[in-house]
């Protein structure tokens, strides 16, 4: 094992595969032509190395998101804003019977680095984990390249709302944004705007569908516009959610078009708990004590509706705040 | 094989859904073990298909926070936030103005909107007519009013106010 | 839904993505460009079609194996050897908990049919479910062709041994077995074998290991020789096993080239209980009361060895017959 | 793009490992909520690699069925069952002598292999010279003798007999 120009990141030379082997505390992290494996002091895991990357390119570029994102049933992380855990087992009730289930929590740049230089190792030219299987090519072989580019997508994070001076910026052709195959039907046309002097920064409106017809990427939610701590975070969704998002607070989904199928189980245990099949329309709370999954057929527009509010994990877990928003 | 056949053949187009007042499908929670009362599902149009205009219903809550389904049709009160909000037309075509006011009814810490007794005092700061897709930015401070000549939709990102109905037992899925 | 020329089977008519849509008792099968949705009268459930035609594949292939095909953590077929039981939450603990299984006994040929016309249908000309992921293209995507030709490959059985005289007959590249691309460096010679007048049909040798480096499928187990109801059935193994397979016996693996990791659940629950790392000559039972999925890195050779004894199940299910094969 | 590369690279080649008595890698069970005797986990090589010529270690057993490993080495007994039975060299090269007993000391339903004392009377069926991989049929009714110049492996697929032998507590995984 040598430490790369990163400061931090532990990597070692290519392996006879011609990737990277990656040492983050305990967890130590190698891929072959179809796996990557995992292990840590009591364990070990394999999953597919092209599920691997599409959770791995979702953690990274929601830097570790709203508490839990599970690669599968037994490898994740879970965010505590400033630190990040990761951890193995902790939560398949099986796992955590047997004791075998562990966890490391570790400083949020640390894991950052590590992860961004996984990502970016262990992705070939051929491969784009935020594209929809139609999109891409094949994630497995040997070492052939990279796709840097497509793995550093930035995150649309608006402070206000896109499309205003200074904020995330529309798209469009010109900037490197086309139409999607699927969403070719969406109108174009912007709203009318008409503003007076000195009112330009703040007499603003553009048209969301059409910049989400632009998404370049599947299951990103990025943030269109914040009131407060309340932030829009629109997606385009196709296929299946590469991860499955565990909750430490509500969050709430709107189908803006199409339709996703939501599969939730208990956050802890795995356990089904419901299935949410959702509309264009159709709004749902996701409870904080649930983990889900989505099934989206076509390419779809979800706005995930979160409250950003720093004290809101520790006042559900406390119990202090119920696990779902409303009583009636 | 070339790389089509590789991938798979798609349509040569696709229709993307919405929904409307007139045409809506509604999906729902299909339970396994747990309280479909946790998901507060609920439709916007179907919301607002049974609204009366500009009645603002909370479709979302979290915390303070809210989403309201709002049906437009005619033309509402003006209101004001001492926060933004924005207005994302889900149907219809709805005309928004905006009026700086000169004095803001409200504190500056205030959550929600209020209503404006009669019209706004303050410089015009410009007009947005805004279709299914669009969304508008409501200033924090600005007077806002909607118009539309036909019905429509509007879901609202603000905090809840005086004027936010709650009506989960009539809108929200319970079994 | 009308009646299609094979007696039976429940088809309608193609789709607006070309595919037709089956019925099959009370429980309904349909795909579109990215999903197979099962539905039957207490639910309904969605799964990548890849995953679904990769299993329905082995499904039929075997017909039925020993005990269950579990397609997924909820959809699968239990073996009752002249009836099948089609099921959905049978083996998941919250189906179960809430009542929410449904199955449904079926005759064998019935199910035949209906799954083999569902797995042709739905295969189009650039997928193979038989081939590993490296091998065939994908099968997303709206109705393109077929390919009847790969899906209606039969299972090899032979009656005493490979190689024997009117018994199942050895590959080569003369009848259309190529030696696979990962097992280009197995040994092709075959054993010297001197016979005496007379005694042609039983002194008789064959390369195992070349009859597997030519093997055109994976994870399908083909009888090889038997020993009464002792069964070899060895088979060549890339990528990930497309279902989870549920014993109704003990069924013993041999290693006989490179590596394979096995994943073991509970059979009922799919709690995790073991994962068991085989390496070339090692020899493992796999419970009667467990269900294992199989992740082979490179294209391994592994001997599957069943009992065929129609006792067994019933002598496992009664208690009669521990569900492990040695005490010791 | 080509369709390589959509597909992934590969290996121009690819090492196939097999074991042997000189050099075998042993996996194992991990237990999360089992016992690992359940498993019976072994490895054949190791197994003959402790073992004396021609034992009969069963590595497997199903109900009355067994796997056994053998060390082939030197030159075995004749043996004869009433079924057949098969041997796959796992290692080495092993040299399989087969006769038609004209009179087989056992009855038709006896299960599992039996020494034969001295030199079996029959006729000469044939010989089979078998390497790694090699699968023989050592058929029902004949005698059947092994030779074998170096140390190998045989695995034979048989039924218990009375001189298989269980020595699981010594070459299965236990914990
Ligand atoms: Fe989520
Ligand atoms: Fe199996």
């Amino acid at each position: 094992m040598t430490t790369t120009a990163e400061p931090a990141v532990i990597a070692s030379q290519p392996n006879e595969t011609g990737y990277r082997e990656y040492t983050l505390g305990q967890f130590h992290f190698r891929r072959d032509e179809y796996f990557a494996y995992i292990t840590w002091p009591t364990g070990s895991h394999m999953m597919s190395v092209d599920s691997f990357l599409r959770a791995m390119q979702r953690d990274i570029a929601w830097d570790f998101f709203y508490g839990t994102v599970n690669f599968d049933g037994v490898f994740g992380t879970v965010n505590h804003y400033g630190k990040v855990d990761i951890f193995a087992g902790r939560y398949n009730d099986a796992y955590r019977k047997a004791e075998l289930d562990y966890s490391e929590t570790v400083e949020t740049p640390l894991i950052r680095e590590t992860f961004s230089s996984i990502l970016d190792d262990w992705t070939n030219e051929t491969f784009d984990p935020f594209a929809s299987p139609h999109e891409t090519g094949s994630a497995f072989g040997i070492k052939n390249g990279d796709n840097s580019k497509a793995v550093s997508r930035e995150r649309v994070t608006a402070q206000r709302m896109v499309g205003l001076p200074g904020d995330a910026p529309l798209r469009s052709d010109e900037n490197g944004y086309p139409v999607n195959r699927m969403l070719a039907d969406v109108d174009q046309e912007e709203p009318l705007v008409e503003v007076e002097e000195g009112f330009e920064g703040e007499v603003s409106s553009f048209n969301l569908f059409a910049y989400l017809s632009r998404s370049d990427v599947t299951w990103n939610p990025s943030v269109a516009s914040a009131c407060k701590d309340s932030l829009f975070c629109p997606t385009t969704e196709e296929y299946i959610l590469p991860i499955i998002h565990g909750n430490d607070r509500v969050e709430w989904f709107i189908q803006l078009s199409d339709e996703i199928t939501w599969e939730v189980e208990d956050r802890d245990t795995g356990a089904v708990r419901a299935r949410v099949v959702m509309k264009a329309g159709d709004v749902s709370a996701m409870p904080a004590d649930i983990r889900h999954q989505g099934y989206s057929p076509k390419r779809s527009m979800l706005l995930v509706w979160e409250n950003a509010n720093p004290d809101l994990p520790d006042l559900i877990a406390s119990g202090k705040t119920p696990t779902y928003p409303i009583d009636f | 094989m070339g790389v089509s056949a590789i991938k798979g053949k798609e349509k040569s187009s696709y229709v993307t859904r919405f929904g409307s007042l007139e045409n809506y499908e509604k999906g729902g929670v299909e339970i396994v073990n747990d309280d479909p009362r946790h998901y507060a599902f609920s439709n916007v149009f179907e919301v607002a298909s049974n609204a009366k205009p500009y009645e603002k219903i909370a479709v979302g809550k979290n915390m303070e926070y809210v989403l309201e389904a709002i049906r437009a049709e005619g033309t509402s009160e003006w209101r004001t936030a001492a926060h933004d909000e924005f207005a994302l037309v889900m149907d219809g075509e709805v005309e928004i103005t905006l009026v700086k006011l000169d004095q803001s009814p409200l504190p500056a810490d205030a959550e929600g909107s209020v209503a404006l007794a009669g019209e706004p005092v303050g410089r015009r700061m410009g007009r947005v007519v805004a279709r299914r897709g669009h969304m508008t930015l409501l200033p924090a401070g600005a007077a806002y009013r909607f118009s539309a000549e036909r019905p429509g939709v509007i879901l609202q990102q603000t905090i809840a106010g005086p004027d936010t109905q709650f009506r989960w037992a009539e809108i929200a899925q319970s079994l």
